[in-house]
């Protein structure tokens, strides 16, 4: 054996040959049977957006989004976490127009940082909102008010809340993507995702009124009705201790509503709704030491 | 025939990227090594030493370059359904060939990379590369990609053979480095040492990321503390 | 002696019960004011039925029960009722509750027989009364007791099981009602008994109390098949499934009520507390509860109307001491943190025990070393290592699939801890998620 | 010589690790070794296909590979390939159970360097039909062994709070590298005398 | 809760992709028979290019060992184990890569100086394989070679690479023995510290062919 | 009355006596007479390493570690036992290198205390041995001629360098010679200490002792090294009646690091399991381990491999032998 011999050229040549046939002749015969065709722009697509997997577009993830976009039942805009960029890529790949979504954004429903709404106890244990919630209503005078412990700015993927020198989490508007997350997160559910042309908000869930209401919170709602009075008639109305908004009226609304609030709870927020301090960073408020 | 497991489809570069972009990627922003973790198996196996990572290295090259320029030229003629089979024959068919040159001009080594050359074959680079490069893009890009490939893939290596040479054995390329005093760590040219060498490179790697990602959020602070001055 | 059966694992906290056991119950004077939320056992909260500036006297009703596990609530003391609104519960919360101004000077008389006599009264008669009196189980989870009395047809209840034990350290309420009032135990022992139609019932008394082994023994009653057992002194020998085990040797499975292994369990001072109500006439309105701990001046044992605040409550035993830090509803093992002195004691609160600063549990956690002291201490057999982990990374589904039902959150696994993690913390908040999840479901 | 086949096991199970001591079949060491359970099937299924391809190989060597040595590695590869392809198939059609449990796993294997390790050293090490089998048997425990320990170990180290940098692969690899080295425990097992 | 994000429905459906139709299996057939046709060729030339080349490497890295172990001998004959005797010939229609040879040594003058004879041994790591020369006239051996090992580097690799090991099989007379410490006899070989079990390895390869061989190897020398 | 703010916290409120700090401590206590009778043996050689080996470790996880994790001791302990594995005449520099790989890659790689798969001290053993063989299997002789201020090998060499040859007297540990020139022990050399090996393995009574202090006040579950000298001793008292020449059971068992192993190594509360019977299993796997490798394997002693192996196990054995849940059937057949 050895040198290049027509034998082994042809044997070479055959075998390979023949195993090529054989392969052909069985992918030919699996293709027929189980083809699945599946649209190949989902893909590209799926590949283009942000993979957060959020939900904040209302889809249970962000391939789904995809096969909806490319069937044109939702327009490429509608993923809010997506750059303007990245939109303008999907409406131009797939030949359709961006469209529009509302811009939303989380709203917190309480003004009481630590200046404002003193605690009752010193709490101890985990340094978590959930937790401390659990125990015993947590340490916050104030049982519907914030607890301070940024359960919330943890869980936001998208880094869009930061916790104010006062333990109030501030949520940024331009990061907001209305995922819903902080919602979901806030052991006492103070989180609302509205769009931002809603402007007016009662920044407390304190069901107390009046004297009561303030002692626990110099910032609270104390039901006194002077908002319902200064606003367009129906759109304010005092339920169970607080003034409630109705947005169905929200072209209404307007920040006269706000100017005879004695403490504050009802605001007209444009942009964030109160000033982040860097200092206090994105994370917790520590509870527990390390141990030295 | 089968899909296969590697996710390659990654790390293309965009159709009107500069030609320099699809040489340089694979050295180091895609390098399939390190970024992208393909092509373990021989990263770990051979890279005892320099000589061994270098022959590997261009034997691996000589494949990934020459079934690129092949699978880019007759790509127009190879039934989607057929893909992979063909790419594995022609991969095969350099491999062997790969083997047979390496076996015939340097036989020490070829015996010290073990079946490591044969395994080319489904080295996850060069299938890698013909699915997501050269099956889809003319001759002359695909072979400026796999020879940014190729030497990412031997850069890699190059890396790991030299930490695992010098600290394992004290030498480079055979040639002693700190004296005869030196204690040569005998566990980085061990099975263990390999794992670790890669873990460590790795480590480096992402250290570097989380660097820059620092320094991109920095920059968000920034953005942060303009949100301050409007509320 | 009879089988002699015992649950495994469990801890041996120190009892501290020397504060208050020799210590005779005594009733306390009554508060200026009473609140009673609406919310006071397990179940639907009671419906109002007074309104403000309503006079109450002691023993009416001022709200009604509201479905059938739910009990009514009766006015502790006689006087106006002041304001119905929002206030400190036990629970941390704000609720509904009533207030109602005590009259001064006023003799507290209360109104003639308001519950019959229950010698002539068949069991469906007798469980109709316990329920209108507002009896619910006094052990600590104020479980309605009409429904534990009135089991499905589809069962067979062949034993009732009085709970003697008090093994939460520090309590002594059980104690001194065992040791003070034996035939009243054996009395609602025996209306119980009657309510179910069963002839046998086994007392269980942790043996740490002989006195009161010794009082309950000599009073068990000649016509009824009732035996009294010393049992090991060990935490929770009182929880009802090791008490099962302890005394029965049987267990009951995961997921099921004692109900499915034919049993019932009574705290003796349910017990003792059905027995007053038919004796007296009243309803359930008052209770005995052990004000005890390192930092309350004059620990006692007392009787107390439902309703009264820990204020007033406190400030009848002397007030706190200087180094008080922690004011627990219940016993230390699993009660309940107060954040107010304005909460009022409700049925189910069967001791107040404030803790000095150097007893409560140091606050610095560790990581978990894996020593594995909290398998061995965990009575119902989890993993509570793992869950802890599983816990501090929010998989709440592994820890279902990990038997986060049968968790009990006795405490043992966070008592025995030595790197202090607090386990049954993270079970609670555990399991209020997956509750969150499965009602958002 | 070697033909104890006690040893052959135990060398290619523990000593010589297809994967902890020779770097093969690292693809689905890293990637299917998230969970005990994958772990599990992946090993079996590798372990068949390796069984599989012991006798394959036997076959080609005695009866093909003699006529055309160049032809090795391309029968190797592409034999290998469609008996997997065809096993998977049958596997399809007689046990969708079975399929559902180990099938999706094949595909992924075909493409596996421990497999075509497998024809190689077979080949050279000129062993006979029972070695071989053998051999596969043990490379195939031992591939499962490491699969399973690994997926063990990073279903506990995802509960730990590993740093940053090091999550992911190097943090795998470090585990793989301590294997690596507890394994070296077992060196020269049953070879000294 | 408001639900902004619901408005506006994408103005256009992108256009519907149409699903491709299947291919006919001859083009298949066609190119992966072609393919593989073309392959093989291309293996075929290479295989023949490189053959001569391979072969030579390993005929010169053999003739190295067996002149290394047998100390430089003029020429060697391949002899093969057939039956349990040696002969020159193979028999026909046995491939003779298949059996065991064995290479003897013939001095300037012609005289045969002893066998060369390959054999190995599970070591520490994996195989050892070696070659060593032995005299059956003098019952002696003439040198050990390692061709083999994958043994710690810097530990077990100095069966290789350790002159003072190494040169111990010159003129040792076997069955050999390891000792620890300094060799007394010439049947001793003094093993390496720390790697105890690969130098027993190498002695145990030597006496185990040597059991099996040597007496055909002492038989071949009567008979010649 | 003025309400003082009160505190919060979640049941229970009481907590059992012995914190974290508490126990890694009493175990760096419990080491200290190991380590005093190492320098009675080997003189300050032994000090010397034992210091570099622990300051490295310490150091490392400083350096490394979270803020105030030094406190818990357990880096403390990590040190000292890898210190007590190595050979007395060990350059100082390698003890530095093995210390801060225990720590960094065996434990703060995995997050710190509590969540490391492999025992720091024997993975950085583990890794000296691997990367330095040769110098760390010379073994000084204890107590051996001269006095006892000399250092038993080149402690000092300079760091990346290989030590020089000292003449301080070395010999093959009681179990190298048992293997490879099948020369035994007497059993009361073992007993007492006075053979060579490393550091910490030579009084297997003392650590006996020290191990039994510990298992007392319940810091270290006694059924891992119950079970493992129960193994040891059935398998190789076995054996050794199969076969008289393979050692017997005592010699197993006071020979090598198998004490120091099975008392202070194997129990590692965050390398074993955390159920009992899984303790078990654990204890007996390294029993196991250790003979397979010491008898048949390549190596004179696997103490150390086998407890790294069993580590690796510790995963999987948790989930296996997970206990019955109080109420749970086990599975019945569906009917
Ligand atoms: C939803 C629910 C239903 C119950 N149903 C019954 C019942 O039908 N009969 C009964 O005897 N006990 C019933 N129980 C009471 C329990 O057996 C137990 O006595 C009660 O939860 C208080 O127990 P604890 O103090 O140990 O927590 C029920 C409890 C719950 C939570
Ligand atoms: C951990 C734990 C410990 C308990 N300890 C006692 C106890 O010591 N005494 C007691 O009467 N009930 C105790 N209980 C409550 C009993 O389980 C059970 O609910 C009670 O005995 C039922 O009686 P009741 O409905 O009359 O309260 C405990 C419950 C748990 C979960
Ligand atoms: C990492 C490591 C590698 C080793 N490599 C070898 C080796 O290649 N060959 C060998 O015989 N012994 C090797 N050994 C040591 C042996 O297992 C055994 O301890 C030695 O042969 C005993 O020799 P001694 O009695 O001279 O110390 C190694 C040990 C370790 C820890
Ligand atoms: C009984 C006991 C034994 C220990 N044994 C070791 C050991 O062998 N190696 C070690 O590094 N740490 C040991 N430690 C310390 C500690 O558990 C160890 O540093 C952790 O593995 C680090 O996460 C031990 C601690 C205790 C309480
Ligand atoms: S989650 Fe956020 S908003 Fe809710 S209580 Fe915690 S800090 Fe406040
Ligand atoms: S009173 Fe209102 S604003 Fe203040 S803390 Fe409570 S909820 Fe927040
Ligand atoms: S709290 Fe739960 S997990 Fe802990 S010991 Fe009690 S039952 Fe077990
Ligand atoms: S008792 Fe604490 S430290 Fe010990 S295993 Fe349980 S959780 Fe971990
Ligand atoms: S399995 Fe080895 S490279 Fe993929």
């Amino acid at each position: 054996m050895g040198a290049v011999s027509p034998t082994a050229i042809a044997v070479s040549a055959g075998i390979l040959g023949g195993v090529g046939l054989l392969f052909a002749a069985l992918i030919a015969l699996v293709h027929r049977k189980f083809r699945v065709w599946e649209d190949p722009r989902i893909d590209v697509v799926a590949a283009l957006l942000p993979g957060a997997n959020c939900g904040a577009c209302g889809q249970p993830g962000c391939r789904a989004f995809a096969e909806k976009a490319v069937a044109g039942a939702l327009a490429p805009a509608q993923c809010t976490v997506a750059s303007p960029d990245v939109r303008a890529d999907i409406a131009a790949y797939l030949g359709v127009d961006v469209g529009q979504a509302t811009q939303r954004v989380a709203r917190l429903l309480c003004a009481g940082g630590t200046d404002t709404a003193p605690d009752r106890a010193d709490y101890r244990g985990l340094a978590t909102c959930r937790a401390a919630a659990a125990v015993a209503g947590g340490h916050k005078g104030c049982v519907w008010g914030c607890l301070n412990l940024g359960d919330c700015a943890v869980a936001c993927t998208f880094d869009a809340i930061r916790m104010n020198a006062v333990g109030l989490p501030v949520v940024i508007p331009e990061k907001c993507t209305a995922c819903g997350d902080c919602v979901r997160a806030c052991p006492k559910d103070l989180f609302l995702v509205m769009p931002m042309e809603q402007k007016l908000l009662v920044q407390c869930k304190s069901l107390l009124e009046g004297e009561a209401a303030e002692r626990l919170c110099r910032v609270a709602c104390n039901a006194c009705g002077k908002c319902v009075l200064d606003a367009a008639p129906g759109v304010i109305e005092i339920k169970r201790g607080l003034a409630v908004i109705d947005y169905a009226k929200n072209e209404l609304a307007g920040p006269e509503a706000t100017r005879r609030c004695p403490t504050g709870a009802i605001v007209w927020v444009e942009g964030a709704q109160f000033a982040p301090a860097a200092a206090a960073g994105a994370g917790r408020r520590p509870l527990e030491e390390v141990p030295a | 025939m089968a899909e296969l497991s590697c996710h390659a489809s990654m790390m293309t570069t965009s159709k009107d990227a500069p030609p320099r972009e699809d040489l340089a990627k694979g050295l180091w922003r895609q390098n399939p090594v390190l970024v992208h973790l393909l092509g373990l198996c021989p990263t770990l196996a051979v890279t005892n030493s320099v000589a061994n990572s270098v022959v590997m290295g261009v034997a691996t090259f000589f494949v990934l370059v020459g079934s690129s320029f092949l699978v880019s030229t007759v790509r127009r003629w190879i039934p989607n359904e057929i893909r992979i089979a063909s790419y594995i024959l022609i991969i095969a068919t350099f491999v062997t060939v790969a083997e047979f040159g390496l076996q015939a001009l340097v036989p020490d080594i070829y015996k010290a990379l073990g079946p490591f050359v044969a395994l080319i074959v489904v080295n996850c680079i060069i299938l890698g590369r013909q699915e997501a490069f050269a099956g889809r893009n003319p001759v002359g890009r695909s072979v400026l990609d796999a020879v940014g490939m190729g030497a990412g893939f031997m850069l890699a290596l190059l890396i790991m053979g030299s930490v695992r040479e010098v600290l394992g054995s004290g030498t480079f390329l055979s040639v002693s480095l700190f004296g005869p005093r030196y204690e040569p760590w005998v566990i980085f040219v061990l099975p263990p040492g390999g794992f670790f060498t890669l873990a460590f490179v790795l480590l480096a790697v992402a250290w570097h990321k989380q660097r820059q990602t620092a320094r991109a959020r920095a920059r968000a602070t920034d953005e942060a503390v303009l949100v301050e001055r409007v509320a | 002696m009879w089988r002699h059966l015992k649950f495994r694992h469990g801890v041996h906290p120190p009892t501290l019960k020397e504060l208050t056991a020799g210590v005779p119950i005594r009733r306390v004077p009554y508060p200026d004011e009473i609140v009673l939320p609406l919310r006071q056992h397990t179940g639907k909260p009671a419906r109002l039925v007074v309104k403000a500036g309503d006079r109450v006297e002691r023993g009416d009703p001022v709200a009604e029960a509201d479905g059938y596990v739910s009990t009514p609530i009766h006015a502790s003391a006689a006087g106006t009722v002041r304001e119905i609104g929002l206030w400190p519960h036990p629970d941390g919360s704000y609720a509904q509750a009533v207030r109602i101004t005590v009259d001064p000077y006023s003799p507290q008389a209360a109104r003639p027989r308001l519950v019959p006599d229950w010698s002539r009264l068949g069991p469906a008669d007798l469980i109709e009364a316990i329920r209108q009196a507002g009896v619910v189980g006094l052990g600590g989870a104020a479980f309605p007791t009409h429904v534990k009395l009135a089991p499905p047809k589809d069962v067979r209840i062949d034993t009732i099981l009085v709970n003697g034990c008090e093994c939460e350290p520090y309590l002594t309420t059980d104690h001194r009602t065992m040791v003070e009032y034996p035939e009243r135990v054996h009395l609602g022992l025996r209306i119980m008994m009657r309510c179910l139609g069963v002839s046998r019932a086994v007392v269980g008394i942790e043996r740490n109390k002989p006195d009161a082994l010794e009082a309950i023994r000599a009073a068990v009653p000649k016509d009824l098949d009732v035996s009294v057992h010393d049992l090991e002194v060990k935490y929770p020998q009182g929880a009802e499934k090791m008490l099962i085990k302890s005394l029965l040797g049987r267990e009951v499975p995961s997921g099921k009520l004692p109900l499915h292994v034919g049993v019932v369990v009574q705290n003796v001072a349910s017990a003792a507390t059905i027995a007053e109500v038919f004796d007296t006439g009243l309803p359930l309105i008052e209770r005995i509860v052990t004000v005890t701990g390192r930092g309350v001046r004059r620990p006692a044992n007392l009787i107390v109307p439902v309703g009264m605040k820990l204020r007033d409550l406190l400030e009848a035993c002397g007030g706190l001491t200087e180094d008080a830090r922690e004011v627990v509803f219940g016993g230390p093992m699993m009660g309940l943190a107060q954040a107010h002195l304005d909460t009022p004691l409700v049925k189910g609160t069967t001791g107040v025990v404030v803790l000095s600063a150097a007893e409560v549990r140091p606050q610095v956690s560790y990581p978990c070393i894996r020593c594995g002291h909290c398998l061995d201490a965990c009575p119902v057999f989890l993993n509570p290592q793992l869950l802890g982990q599983l816990a501090q990374k929010e998989r709440w589904d592994e820890m279902e699939a990990n038997h986060l039902a049968d968790c009990m959150l006795c405490g043992c696994c966070g008592y025995t801890c030595p790197s202090n993690i607090p386990l049954p913390q993270l079970f609670a908040l555990a399991k209020g998620a997956l509750r969150q999840r499965q009602a958002a479901a | 010589m070697m033909s104890d086949l006690t040893w052959i096991f135990v060398s290619s199970m523990v000593v010589n690790n297809f994967t902890l001591m020779l770097f093969l079949g690292l693809c689905p060491f890293l990637g299917v070794s998230g969970k005990i359970d994958t772990a599990l099937r992946m090993g079996a299924a590798n372990t068949f296909v390796l069984l599989i391809t012991a006798m394959a190989v036997w076959a080609l060597n005695t009866f093909v590979l003699p006529y055309a040595p160049y032809l090795r590695l391309i029968a190797f590869i592409i034999v290998i390939a469609s008996l997997v392809q065809i096993v998977e198939m049958v596997i399809k059609k007689l046990s969708p159970a079975l399929f559902r449990a180990l099938g999706i796993y094949l595909p992924l294997i075909t493409t596996n360097c421990a497999i075509l390790a497998l024809a190689i050293f077979q080949t050279n090490r000129s062993y006979t039909f029972l070695q071989g089998l053998v051999f596969a048997l043990g490379s195939g425990a031992g591939l499962a062994l490491a699969l399973v320990l690994m997926a063990s170990i990073r279903e506990s180290v995802e509960l730990a709070d590993v740093p940053a940098v090091a999550k992911g692969t190097a943090l795998v690899l470090m585990i793989a590298g301590s294997l690596s080295l507890a394994f070296m425990g077992f060196a020269g097992l049953l070879s000294s005398s | 809760m408001t639900d902004g994000a619901a408005t506006g429905v994408a103005a256009q459906t992108p256009e519907p992709l149409p699903e491709p139709a299947a291919v006919r299996p001859s083009s298949l057939l066609v190119t992966l028979g072609a393919g593989g046709a073309v392959a093989g060729v291309l293996l075929v030339i290479a295989f023949g290019l490189t053959l001569p080349r391979i072969e030579a490497n390993r005929a010169h890295a053999l003739h190295l060992a067996v002149n290394e172990v047998l100390k430089a001998p003029a020429r060697y004959d391949t002899l093969y184990v057939v039956g349990g005797a040696l002969t020159k010939t193979p028999p026909p229609g046995v491939d003779p890569k298949k059996l065991e040879q064995v290479y003897l040594g013939f001095g300037p003058d012609g005289r045969a100086v002893g066998f060369a004879v390959g054999a190995a041994e599970p070591g520490f790591q994996d195989t050892i394989r070696l070659i060593f020369g032995y005299d059956p006239r003098n019952r002696k051996l003439l040198g050990m070679k390692v061709l083999e090992s994958k043994e710690t580097p810097g530990l077990g690799d100095k069966i290789e690479k350790d002159r003072a090991f190494v040169s111990q099989f010159d003129g040792a007379q076997p069955p050999l023995a390891g000792v620890k410490g300094k060799r007394a006899k010439p049947t001793d070989v003094a093993m390496i510290t720390g790697a105890t079990i690969s130098s027993r390895t190498v002695i145990r390869t030597i006496n185990n062919a040597l059991g099996r061989l040597g007496p055909l190897l002492e038989a071949y020398r009567t008979e010649n | 009355m003025s309400a003082p703010s009160l505190l919060v916290s979640a049941s229970p409120h009481l907590g059992a006596g012995d914190s974290t700090p508490t126990i890694m401590w009493n175990v760096v206590a419990s080491l200290l007479p190991i380590v005093a009778v190492a320098a009675w043996f080997f003189g300050p050689s032994a000090l010397l390493v034992t210091a570099a080996a622990t300051a490295a470790a310490v150091a490392t996880e400083r350096v490394l570690g979270h803020r105030g994790t030094l406190g818990d001791g357990s880096a403390v302990i990590t040190g000292l036992l890898l210190g007590l594995t190595l050979p007395a005449g060990l350059p100082l520099w390698m003890a530095v290198v093995g210390g801060v790989f225990g720590i960094a890659i065996g434990k703060l790689l995995f997050g710190g205390l509590g969540q490391n798969v492999f025992n720091p001290a024997l993975l950085g053993r583990a890794f000296l041995q691997a990367s330095f063989p040769v110098a760390m299997t010379t073994w000084p002789v204890p107590a051996a001629a001269g006095t006892w201020w000399a250092l038993r090998g080149d402690n000092f060499a300079f760091p990346f360098t290989s030590p020089r040859v000292v003449d301080a007297l070395t010999s093959a540990s009681p179990l190298g010679r048992m293997k490879f020139e099948q020369q035994p022990t007497a059993l009361l050399d073992l007993v007492l200490g006075t053979t060579t090996g490393s550091l910490g393995e030579t009084s297997g009574l003392l650590i006996l002792l020290c191990g039994g202090y510990l298992a007392l006040r319940n810091y270290l579950n006694w059924r891992i090294p119950a079970s493992i000298f129960a193994t040891v001793a059935v398998l190789a008292g076995g054996l050794h009646q199969l076969d008289p020449r393979y050692p017997g059971a005592l010699f197993m068992l006071f020979s090598g690091g198998l004490m120091l192993g099975a008392m202070y190594m194997a129990t590692d509360l965050v390398t074993s399991p955390v159920t009992n019977r899984g303790c078990w299993v654990f204890g007996a796997g390294v029993g196991l381990l250790v003979v397979v490798i010491r008898i048949w394997g390549g190596l004179a002693e696997g103490v150390m491999y086998a407890i790294l192996i069993m580590n690796a196990l510790v995963p999987y054995l948790n989930r296996w032998t997970q206990p019955r849940v109080f109420g749970a059937r086990p599975v019945e057949p569906a009917t």
